[in-house]
């Protein structure tokens, strides 16, 4: 053990920083260039206290980690120079996301130094909350847990995999408990239901790059849905030459719905339908590829193209167009997302989307069976709504006298209807472990500050493993915490972990666990670790490749009963509370970089929006700007109007992210959260929040907001700045592939 | 190229006025106009430099009386360059790798003096910092502003790599910019490192005159 | 850029001046940015925040149209849209930065020469020469010029975030014109390394930021005036060509999708766009 | 015959000593009028002023400036008060050399008006630049550090233009009043005697003096001409050397030199009525000269709305698609109360100047010389804003109109110009006493020749031939 720690300073001293005291700060042409920066004397210079063999002062280097800006798991490259990380980029080697990043991992150097974050734990003293030291906040909380049964216990994370995952259920073993809920708003858990139901494998392998024709119902790939970066990158090979057709129903149009090559917009809800329609008219062609037992086709032929119309307000011409595409332009494959998913009946609808992908042939040709990583405990927890509602239930039965939530934010994300922060207020000890002072926090008894993903040890195995070979990536600290009152994730479980179970004691920290757990990895050839040649192999490349428990697609079609669709008088529009790649559910909403990014289809920055169709705008009277109140059975929020074609007539879309109460200077009080006004509605089967089935209406308020938005035209005035040119003659030029 | 001839006191007047109108500008202090009437009136009694400069180098006009910088250790080069005999990338390790010269890592400081005069003050001082796992805050002298782009290591390997300039006599090459350090304690900026006087140097021994080469 | 300078190579100065650049150069950088593959992401956008230290303008300014990014997404709705419920084909994206023009308009306006043409082919921007007159902007057909109109350093990087800021390259105060460099501060280290291992550059040894995150690969950038380079390839395989523009000039074949933006007013843009895909079935 | 004595330019018979006493009395110590007009000029002038502190402290920002619109109003102005500044060189210059007579009365006030408007001009490119403390850069020094200015830039060409232009049409100013100068010399006492005796130069009014006086005048007046010209000319290459649409315009030189005589000529009617009103100077400032004035002004008028119309059919059939959206969109678009205020300024009202009536009633052509300055001055606007607001790329299309801060320091700037010429009346000769004695002179000699010729024809020497009038030498004999 000594000789670990040893290492372990060795391991971590070049991140110690340099120098710094306005390296590269200093501004080009702040004053008279010859006052600033010919005195000497002005700057300091500080030497390590050891040479370092691979660090010099001047020229950066690059460490590897992984990505926790969302849950894909993408391995990245950081550069580190005078021991501050400056730069993220992909980590080439990740089959996940082959170097690339997405805007939310190259903002992760922001979340790190971020100036909003909680800096030393924090301990609620006669109704506020107080600086502490680590020992008394521990011993509070040790004390706590202590006193606390079994069940009584619980822990609210988000998607939590690899070795975390391992200490969270150890730590949920050693308390008695099986109140472990994992949260995530944006999270594939129906698709996952469907895929595990009737394909037998909950993740299979989307080939993107195989497929000829996409038909996405909402499934909003390049954006937020399973594993983006890497979908991107498929994506690419999907649309060289002879270059694949991307039809996307959804009633929003999300940056997916942006690069479709036909968009439109089903009546909310009607998707399942839609896909029924699709499978009925294929097999009444006989273009089907996969016959179906008698049950099914009798279900199907309910679906006359008509009807379907009728339902969902696609023309039979459309429909039958995608029907022909899907045959004519094999392989195909069917997808289905949030908006598809999110209602009452959305694991039928999903399923609905399962059904054609079967009827077309898809299974087999681009859905793969999932290369699972072998080791089960590492597997992740994967977050998902149900598991919020089932700790807002508990909290409503007064059934836990200490919660723990760790890296999520649920009092932000939670609908209003599911009245957790009343639930909260009855819990006798709430403890947040987090970066940021968010709302949970605020409610919180405890705070404890975390080291930030780029300052703490961990492993991830992603829940979509993208790769022909599955991997788990290690996260490494690529610089010596900011602030020194912090510490990592897994530092912290492993000392609520010593301090119930002396097995755990043989680690002095979360990095000799973490190290020696992976030492012990199949795969990983270097046993008794000579000079750590294995170890450091490991953390060069950033992640361990296994061999895969390759599993096999069993297709199980049944019928799919989805429901028809119903007006409402009272609240005759939906609302779709749609995702952004970018500030994702909330969580990067503190980051400038992010917020200053356009979103991609509306190109509005730093503030929420309500999309209505201008059809609707013009029913109700608004214009670009004016403010409207959006109220739900469960509530209302009020943001400023965005008018474009790219949203259902019948859908008042709010982007999440915005709206925080809590969460720094970036994120606090600017914009709505359209979660909070959802109405508590749940998939029948799997029991998730039901996002997109909450039903609205829509009344102007007197007050006017000025919609900041990137982009004076909105067309190119007939100006030829993007080109275009047919795919057929593409194909005649770039050739079939 | 018509500047080369300049003398160096006209150029230090130049150097010394447009500081003195910056600094006019920027605080309007009295004190510093006499300060810099005072450098003026100075120019002319210092000593030029008597160190060899490589016959393969023609260097820049230009002369500096930079402050005495107070730094933590009040470090002797001249004991350890001229008594010592100790070459300058011994411990600027960095200068002929990397943009920066370097500072050496306190453990090589404590290489030596762990038994090499530890009876001085401020070897004693150098290892109360070692003990308490610290390295000193020195005071950058010779800086450049953060908008240039200045790199050790293309001039070291110009001036002594490639031109076969023997590698123990390097301290005639850093002399060019950095002065006599032999005969200093801590490091003082006895060259004006503005822009004319990189200028001169880059025409005289044809560095590049692209503007990007050096501003960032 | 001495008098004597200026004596010897005025002819070449002036040249440069009527047909745009540099005669000799030692590289010439350029991209080609496939409209095909361009999602509309905005992970070039954010990679170039983060690489090239740009500043956050906050939601005020950037209202009144003061926003940095150097690297932006243009999003139009097609022109047919207005006829119809839907924009049924989609978003038109367009990544939008400093075309780094051959000819570039913005080079001969500045009046202090704070904007020049290096040997590179790139676009220079020497900020602490820049005197703020703005005229280079306001002749950039592109609109890819950037003013600091504000000091942004305190209220952009807050500490710690200042910490991130790459020591690579000067963070601009306000009255400085700023622009894509390409990102010069790798194309400088790269150089250095090649020439200190005494080698040429390989064509993919480095990147610019945007490029190096494009998720679908839809940005290439390189060397044009290497021959085996990716990106010479494309715009060899596109016929597309550097210099003037003359309608005289033997027609590219109509049906490759290469295109340079503007390239009408002849300011021979280092950038090669290749056409947005569509089907025209649907 | 009649028709001569009706038009004459200015009554004959002014005794000398008169001409003297007139202009001396302008001079005298100010009433209270002059002091809150001279108030309200100076807080005009501190409001800008503090505009200008804030703008430099914050940033260009405060102006309220954007990606498209990087200019705005500054320049405008700046193009304007250059503009301004051409009448005088023309009604001075020009007119000397074509010995139009009737300039004589007003064309002092008139050079003043040109420096003045150049040294207001000369405050823009400054409050324009976002490092303005870094303004040297622009003029070919010889520095430490080797670099120059880039030649090829219209904005170097600006520094050199207004810089010569400033110091020759200063020159020409000062070199006019010497004469005027050693009779206040000697009209004078305590410290203005002194003063106008440094400002004289030892004037004694000889015949070598004169006679030097008048070749360096005529000199000068010659270089003015094609000085004047050429600057306008470079400031209109500020735009027409770029490549925007409603920028890249070839006529722009013309079209820039007529807008500037113009908005020129209508300054000077605006301060010929406000002296001629506040300092009675009603027997100088004559309806007749004003009648010319406006004549002038009209004919300039019309120069310019031909080649406003010019430009716009260049552009029309010129089939850039940019210009011609830009074109359509001035029309059109958000700034189209602007683009018709300006034609209907500068091409509808200068019509009233037609009417004899019109122009001699002095109230009606003070309105109409504002609404001309106003119209020019948004002509100038809207040449620098709608380009910038809508030119290639639509995505970066805006509309802007400016914040306070810009029109602080506009108004600042008229408030400049103002107090700049207030304590000008006060302290110089705003007619000029020598010219205008020169041209009673003439006007005498000229009716008694008139006369004398009449008398011959009619009485065929009755009396015997009369004498043709005694010619003496205009000058200095009142002084």
């Amino acid at each position: 053990m000594s000789k670990m720690k040893s290492v372990k300073i060795d391991r971590r001293s070049f991140l110690k920083m340099l120098g710094w005291g306005g390296a590269g700060t200093a501004l080009a042409g702040c004053d008279l260039p010859t006052t600033v920066t010919l005195e000497e004397g002005k700057e300091e210079v500080v030497s390590y206290l050891m040479p370092e063999e691979y660090v010099i002062p001047g020229i950066g280097v690059w460490y590897a980690s992984t990505c926790l800006q969302c849950d894909a798991g993408c391995g990245l490259h950081g550069r580190v120079r005078e021991g501050r990380v400056l730069k993220l980029e992909g980590n080439p080697d990740s089959p996940i996301n082959h170097g690339k990043t997405c805007m939310m991992g190259q903002a992760g150097v922001q979340a790190h130094y971020n100036p909003d974050r909680v800096t030393s734990p924090m301990l609620r003293k006669n109704g506020t909350l107080q600086a502490v030291s680590w020992d008394e906040a521990l011993s509070e909380l040790n004390g706590r847990l202590g006193a606390v049964s079994g069940d009584r216990f619980a822990m609210v994370t988000g998607t939590v995999s690899g070795h975390q995952a391992v200490l969270v259920s150890a730590l949920m073993e050693q308390m008695g408990s099986s109140n472990h809920f994992a949260h995530e708003t944006i999270n594939a858990r129906v698709w996952r239901q469907v895929c595990e139901d009737m394909l037998g494998d909950p993740m299979p392998r989307l080939r993107l790059d195989k497929a000829q024709v996409i038909l996405s119902f909402g499934a909003d790939f390049l954006g937020t849905w399973l594993s983006p970066v890497h979908m991107a990158t498929e994506y690419a090979k999907f649309r060289s030459a002879p270059r694949g057709m991307l039809v996307q129903i959804e009633p929003k149009m999300t940056l997916t719905g942006g690069n479709a090559d036909l968009w439109l917009p089903a009546r909310p809800g009607t998707e399942g339908a839609l896909a029924l329609g699709i499978a009925n008219f294929v097999i009444e062609r006989g273009w089907n590829k996969v016959n179906v037992t008698p049950n099914v086709r009798r279900a199907l032929a309910e679906y006359d193209l008509p009807k379907v119309e009728e339902i969902t307000g696609i023309p039979v011409s459309k429909i039958k167009r995608i029907a022909s595409l899907l045959s004519e332009r094999s392989p195909a494959l069917v997808l289905a997302g949030a908006s598809a998913a999110g209602f009452e009946d959305g694991y039928e609808s999903v399923a609905a989307a399962m059904l054609l992908n079967i009827i077309v042939g898809a299974v087999g040709e681009t859905i793969e069976a999932s290369a699972q990583f072998p080791e089960a405990a590492l597997l992740a927890r994967q977050g998902s709504t149900a598991d919020l509602i089932k700790f807002a239930k508990g909290l409503e039965n007064k059934a836990f006298d200490v919660v723990l939530f760790a890296n999520t934010n649920p009092v932000y994300t939670a609908p209003e209807a599911l009245g957790l922060e009343k639930g909260l207020a009855e819990v006798g000890f709430k403890v947040a472990m987090t970066q940021f002072p968010d709302e949970t926090a605020m409610l919180a008894d405890l705070v404890l500050p975390l080291a930030s993903p780029l300052e703490d040890w961990g492993t991830h195995v992603a829940a979509y493993q993208a790769g022909g070979d599955p991997v788990i990536s290690v996260q490494q600290p690529l610089m010596e915490p900011i602030h020194k009152d912090v510490r990592g994730f897994g530092d912290v479980m492993l000392g609520l972990l010593k301090a119930r179970n002396k097995e755990f004691e043989q680690f002095a920290d979360y990095y000799a666990y973490l190290k020696t757990a992976m030492l012990n990895m199949p795969g990983l050839a270097d046993k008794d670790n000579k000079n750590d040649a294995a170890w450091n192999n490991l953390l060069q490349k950033g992640l361990l490749s296994a061999k895969p428990a390759k599993g096999k697609l069993s297709i199980k079609a049944h019928t799919v009963e989805v429901a028809g669709y119903q007006h409402s008088k009272e609240y005759p529009l939906h609302l779709v509370p749609s995702a952004r790649l970018g500030l994702w559910d909330g969580r990067h909403a503190n980051i400038p970089w992010l917020q200053e990014a356009p979103d991609q289809i509306a190109k509005v920055v730093w503030d929420s929006w309500a999309e209505l169709h201008p059809k609707t705008a013009h029913e109700l009277g608004v214009k670009n700007g004016d403010i409207i109140r959006v109220s739900s059975a469960s509530g209302s929020i009020e943001t400023q109007v965005y008018i474009h074609k790219g949203v259902h007539p019948d859908v008042v879309a709010v982007p999440m992210g915005q709206g925080h109460t809590a969460y720094g200077r970036y994120a606090k009080n600017r914009g709505a959260n359209p979660l909070k006004v959802l109405n508590p509605i749940t998939d029948k089967k799997t029991g998730e929040l039901a996002t997109h089935a909450t039903r609205v209406k829509v009344s102007k308020v007197p007050r006017k907001n000025i919609l900041v938005k990137m982009g004076g035209s909105e067309t190119q005035m007939g100006r030829p700045l993007v080109r275009t040119v047919s795919a057929d003659q593409f194909r005649r030029t770039e050739g079939e592939g | 190229m018509q500047f080369a001839n300049r003398t160096s006191l006209n150029n230090a007047a130049a150097v010394s006025i447009r500081r003195l109108q910056a600094k006019l500008v920027q605080c309007g202090k009295p004190f510093y106009l006499l300060m810099a009437l005072a450098v003026m009136a100075l120019l002319p009694l210092t000593a030029m430099a008597e160190l060899p400069v490589p016959s393969h180098i023609t260097p820049p006009p230009g002369e500096h009386e930079g402050e005495h910088v107070p730094q933590p250790i009040e470090f002797p080069h001249d004991r350890h360059v001229k008594d010592m005999k100790i070459n300058c990338m011994y411990c600027h390790t960095y200068a002929r790798r990397s943009k920066v010269a370097g500072i050496p890592p306190t453990s090589k400081c404590m290489g030596c003096h762990k038994v090499i005069a530890t009876d001085r003050p401020r070897i004693q001082k150098l290892t109360e910092y070692w003990e308490k796992g610290e390295s000193p805050r020195w005071k950058k002298v010779h800086d450049v502003p953060d908008y240039v782009h200045f790199t050790h290591e293309k001039h070291i390997r110009k001036f002594v790599f490639d031109a076969d300039f023997p590698v123990e006599d390097v301290q005639q090459v850093c002399g060019v910019c950095h002065g006599e350090v032999r005969e200093m304690t801590v490091a003082e900026k006895k060259k004006p490192l503005n822009m004319g006087f990189c200028r001169r140097c880059h025409e005289a021994n044809g560095g590049p005159g692209d503007c990007w080469k050096c501003h960032k | 850029m001495s008098f004597k300078n200026i004596l010897e190579n005025f002819s070449k100065y002036r040249r440069g001046a009527e047909e745009g650049g540099h005669h000799e150069y030692e590289h010439r950088w350029g991209m080609a940015i496939d409209l095909n593959l361009c999602i509309g992401c905005n992970a070039c956008s954010t990679a170039c925040y983060a690489e090239n230290n740009l500043a956050v303008v906050g939601k005020d300014k950037f209202e009144k149209g003061q926003a940095m990014h150097w690297m932006r997404i243009e999003r139009y709705w097609d022109d047919a849209d207005a006829g119809r419920d839907f924009p049924e084909q989609g978003a038109l994206f367009l990544p939008m930065l400093c075309q780094q023009c051959g000819a570039a308009t913005c080079e001969p306006v500045c009046p202090v020469a704070a904007t020049y043409h290096t040997p590179d082919g790139l676009n220079a921007q020497v900020y602490n020469r820049c005197i703020g007159s703005r005229y280079c902007n306001n002749n950039c057909p592109f609109r890819v010029r950037y003013f600091n109109f504000w000091s942004y350093y305190e209220s952009s990087w807050p500490e710690p975030l200042n910490m991130q800021l790459n020591p690579d390259l000067s963070v601009r105060d306000k009255g400085v014109m700023e622009k894509c460099t390409f990102c010069v501060q790798r194309i400088r280290t790269a150089k250095d390394k090649a020439q200190r291992e005494n080698r040429a550059i390989v064509d993919g040894e480095f990147q610019t930021a945007c490029a190096q995150a494009c998720p679908t690969g839809a940005i290439v950038f390189g060397d044009t005036m290497d021959p085996n380079s990716r990106v010479t390839k494309l715009w060899q395989e596109h016929e597309v060509e550097r210099g003037p523009y003359t309608s005289k000039k033997p027609k590219q074949n109509a049906e490759l999708r290469g295109y340079r933006i503007f390239e009408e007013l002849n300011v021979d843009p280092s950038i090669m766009y290749l056409e947005r895909v569509r089907e025209t079935e649907v | 015959m009649a028709q001569v004595i009706q038009d004459k330019i200015i009554d004959e018979n002014l005794k000398w000593s008169q001409i003297n006493q007139d202009v001396i009395r302008s001079m005298q110590a100010p009433g209270k009028a002059y002091w809150i007009t001279f108030a309200v000029c100076v807080a005009m002038f501190l409001t800008a002023v503090a505009a200008e502190i804030y703008q430099y402290k914050v940033g260009m920002g405060a102006a309220g400036l954007n990606n498209p619109h990087m200019w705005d109003m500054y320049i405008a102005t700046f193009v304007f008060w250059i503009g301004m500044s051409h009448a005088g060189t023309l009604l001075s210059a020009i007119l000397h050399i074509i010995h139009a007579q009737w300039r004589k009365p007003i064309y002092r006030f008139a050079e003043a008006m040109t420096t003045f408007s150049l040294m207001t001009a000369g405050f823009f490119p400054m409050i324009h630049l976002g490092r303005v403390w870094n303004l040297y850069w622009v003029l070919p020094y010889v520095s430490d550090r080797g670099i120059w200015p880039n030649f090829r830039s219209p904005l170097v060409w600006d520094a050199f233009a207004i810089s010569t232009y400033l110091s020759a049409s200063a020159l020409f100013l000062v070199i006019g009043m010497i004469p005027d100068l050693a009779i206040l010399r000697d009209h004078t006492k305590g410290w203005r005697k002194k003063f106008y005796g440094i400002l004289a130069l030892g004037w004694r009014g000889d015949d070598r003096q004169w006679r030097n006086f008048r070749k360096t005048y005529m000199l000068m007046a010659c270089f003015l001409i094609p000085l004047a010209i050429s600057v306008h000319s470079i400031v209109s290459s500020d735009f027409a050397m770029s490549i925007m649409p409603g920028w890249h315009v070839t006529t722009f030189p013309p079209y820039f030199v007529a807008g500037a005589l113009y908005s020129g000529c209508a300054a000077i009617m605006t301060l010929f009525i406000c002296l001629r009103y506040f300092f009675h100077m009603e027997e100088y400032m004559t309806k007749n000269i004003m009648e010319k004035t406006t004549k002038l002004t009209f004919a300039i008028a019309m120069v310019w709305t031909y080649l406003n119309l010019i430009e716009f059919a260049s552009t029309w059939y010129g089939h850039n698609i940019y210009d011609k959206e830009v074109l359509i969109s001035k029309a059109t678009g958000p700034y189209a109360v602007v683009f018709w205020t300006m034609i209907i300024c500068g091409s509808v009202v200068p019509f009233t100047l037609c009417f004899q009536k019109l122009r001699r009633h002095m109230p009606t052509m003070f309105v109409v010389s504002l609404l001309l300055q106003l119209g020019m001055y948004v002509e100038r606007w809207m040449i620098v804003a709608p380009t910038l607001s809508q030119a290639h790329q639509p995505h970066q299309w805006d509309v802007l109109w400016a914040p306070v801060v810009q029109w602080a320091i506009v108004f600042g700037s008229f408030g400049w110009f103002a107090l700049l010429f207030l304590v000008f009346v006060k302290l110089f000769p705003s007619v000029s006493m020598y010219e205008v004695k020169e041209l009673t002179f003439h006007l005498q000699h000229e009716a008694e020749e008139e006369k004398w010729l009449a008398d011959q024809e009619k009485h065929a020497t009755p009396e015997g031939a009369r004498e043709k009038p005694v010619t003496g030498r205009p000058g200095l004999e009142g002084a």
